[in-house]
């Protein structure tokens, strides 16, 4: 049972919370709890190892709040299962914080 | 789809003679998205273009709203526009709307339009446009800009989403960034601003391929363009779903929790 | 970065509250990529901006070349360019060049500034600023744009691969595309012309990372852009070489087999 | 010995040459003449079956004629060996001709 190497990119203003640091390489099990790792460990893991404060910023309810978009392999998360994609090694995840200014 | 300048005088044709003629429409805000927005249309040989703006010019603006100039300084900002647009196209009709879009008057001015342009700078407002936009079935090119970020989307056309498909619940007012507070380099929605431009040409001369897609910009990124393949619209969506519950405009700032302009307003970064 | 405001005036504060003050620079042409680059750098507060352009305004290029008006027919392009920069921005200077650049002039012309902008329309005046470039040790932001496409790249900076080393042999005269033949959507140099002004002060303000890339734009392509990891400088490179035989400027007219100007050519298309 | 579908694209004018069509699925041997396939195969294939004039707009000595670069997966083709390049499965080979008006 290998690991899964996660490439993780914040944009939009989202790297504010991550030390302005917009690409993370982030290691997971490929099974969590006798299962395949989905998406949403990826985001539980992000707020419990990558953020000390504001973390309400990131998460909501067990999800990204309001207003973020997330990209599976540049895909709209929506069209893959969102918190329920399997996690594939070296997927590119990326979270976006919409923009509203102009 | 360049023989449509075959109907056009042969002044218009050497002016036009690689170019598209198009029909009315329109309705840029004239700030830093709207200004690069409403010269490259204006120039391109739009019709009529309709730009609202209730502010008036103000020299910390001119270095990103390059529609302007310092002596406009205290004009409205959209009569400034329209004077920059005649200057380099006298044939197109600029009609010139000085006051705020709100729900009382945003039907009424969007519908003599063919499409929209959301070059505003907050959420309300963009909420707002979206319904204006989903109710009047006209489709909208939405771009937003904040210091080296950018976003751009055609929403609602082609059985693509809308606005509220993607976000049907606003964000947190504390987490939206406003270019007042945050400031923005003037290239950065000057990139977005063109591209609205072109992706309004694109839509109204049928050379777009309605393929629902999110561009990202990131000044600083390397790549500094990503594209995202986005979801198609949602049969829930309570503006251009199945059974739409948004019937008519709503009290904006109420949904959104927070006011609609920018004015005065310290928000917290992000 | 944002500290060099310190040094500013109160006036100049108000302005450039969010903005960058540049050292002395440039070189934009100002046609359909020069136009924009140089308005948004001028807006910017760049501190001297040279601006070099033989032509005069005519009404068939104001739809992309967005700096010009009507009223300024047959005026100088680079003269009316610095009207349109001054109105803006008063404080910036500008240096107009209403000369063909030329191997007699080039080094002379650029010497002066930190950084070049190539914004022309042939094969051999872009060997000769590139070598011009080489020569002075300025880095070189290159921009191109043909019909819907469009490509920006900057060279010799940091390490990286100047145009020679992309493209030691000159593309054969018959697959060369101008834009007086093959038209262009204003637009699309505009998009090209404002990333090269944005490119340009990430290079002056150091917040460009160095790493060479090429960014490709296709307006009607999904997705519209697409960025490519370049190669390193070539050490067999005549121009940046380890060896270099590009000692002085040549005749780059006949290195690349054609006329150096878009005039009265009919070239075929590709 | 399964065969390799390799994505060409050409841009920058250079789909003019191709009817105006950008994309192209491409299938070849994984091996050719009893080495595994490699890029320069690809150009002979695209010159000798998707072309029917102005060929030497598109080849010239063998190689790309002056002016086209050639991306491997998004890279510069110099970065990976250029006509030796070894062709994978689903690999993305672009040919854009580069532009110089302004
Ligand atoms: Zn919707
Ligand atoms: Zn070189």
């Amino acid at each position: 049972m290998s690991d899964l190497t996660i490439n993780v990119e914040f944009s939009g203003g989202m790297e504010l919370l991550f030390k302005n640091e917009r690409k993370h390489k982030i290691t997971l099990p490929s099974q969590t709890n006798g299962e395949p790792t989905k998406l949403q460990q990826l985001i539980f893991h992000i707020r419990d190892h990558l953020m000390t404060e504001k973390k309400d910023l990131f998460v909501d309810n067990d999800t990204v709040r309001p207003g973020i978009l997330v990209l599976v392999n540049d895909v709209d998360w929506e069209l893959c299962e969102e918190l329920e994609y399997e996690l594939e090694d070296k997927d590119q995840i990326v979270f976006i914080s919409t923009l509203h200014g102009g | 789809i360049l023989e449509k300048t075959a109907s056009l005088s042969n002044t218009e044709i050497k002016r036009y003679g690689r170019q598209l003629i198009l029909p009315k429409w329109g309705k840029p805000r004239a700030g830093g998205l709207g200004a690069p927005a409403a010269l490259y249309l204006g120039a391109a040989g739009i019709g009529k273009l309709g730009i609202v703006d209730h502010d008036d010019v103000d020299s910390s603006n001119l270095h990103r709203q390059v529609i302007h100039t310092e002596v406009k300084e205290g004009m409205n900002k959209a009569v400034s526009a329209k004077l920059a647009i005649k200057a380099i196209n006298s044939q197109c009709i600029v009609q010139t709307y000085p006051v705020s879009m709100e729900r009382s008057n945003a039907l009424e001015i969007i519908q003599d339009y063919d499409l929209v342009l959301d070059c505003t700078d907050n959420v309300a407002t963009r909420y707002m446009l979206n319904d204006a936009a989903v109710l009047l079935g006209k489709p909208l090119v939405s771009g937003s800009a904040l210091r080296y970020d950018g976003q751009l989307a055609v929403y609602n056309y082609q059985g693509g989403p809308c606005y509220r498909c993607l976000h049907p619940v606003p964000p947190p007012p504390e987490t939206v960034g406003r270019c007042s507070d945050n400031g923005v380099l003037g290239a950065v929605p000057g990139v977005i601003g063109i591209l609205q431009a072109l992706e309004a040409i694109k839509v109204i001369t049928g050379l777009h391929s309605g393929e629902p897609s999110f561009l990202i910009f990131s000044a600083l990124s390397i790549p500094m363009f990503r594209t995202m393949k986005l979801r198609n619209k949602k049969s829930n969506c309570p503006a251009c779903g199945d059974n739409p519950t948004i019937t008519h405009l709503i009290d904006y700032v109420e949904f959104c929790g927070s006011e609609a302009t920018d004015k005065g307003i310290s928000q917290s970064l992000l």
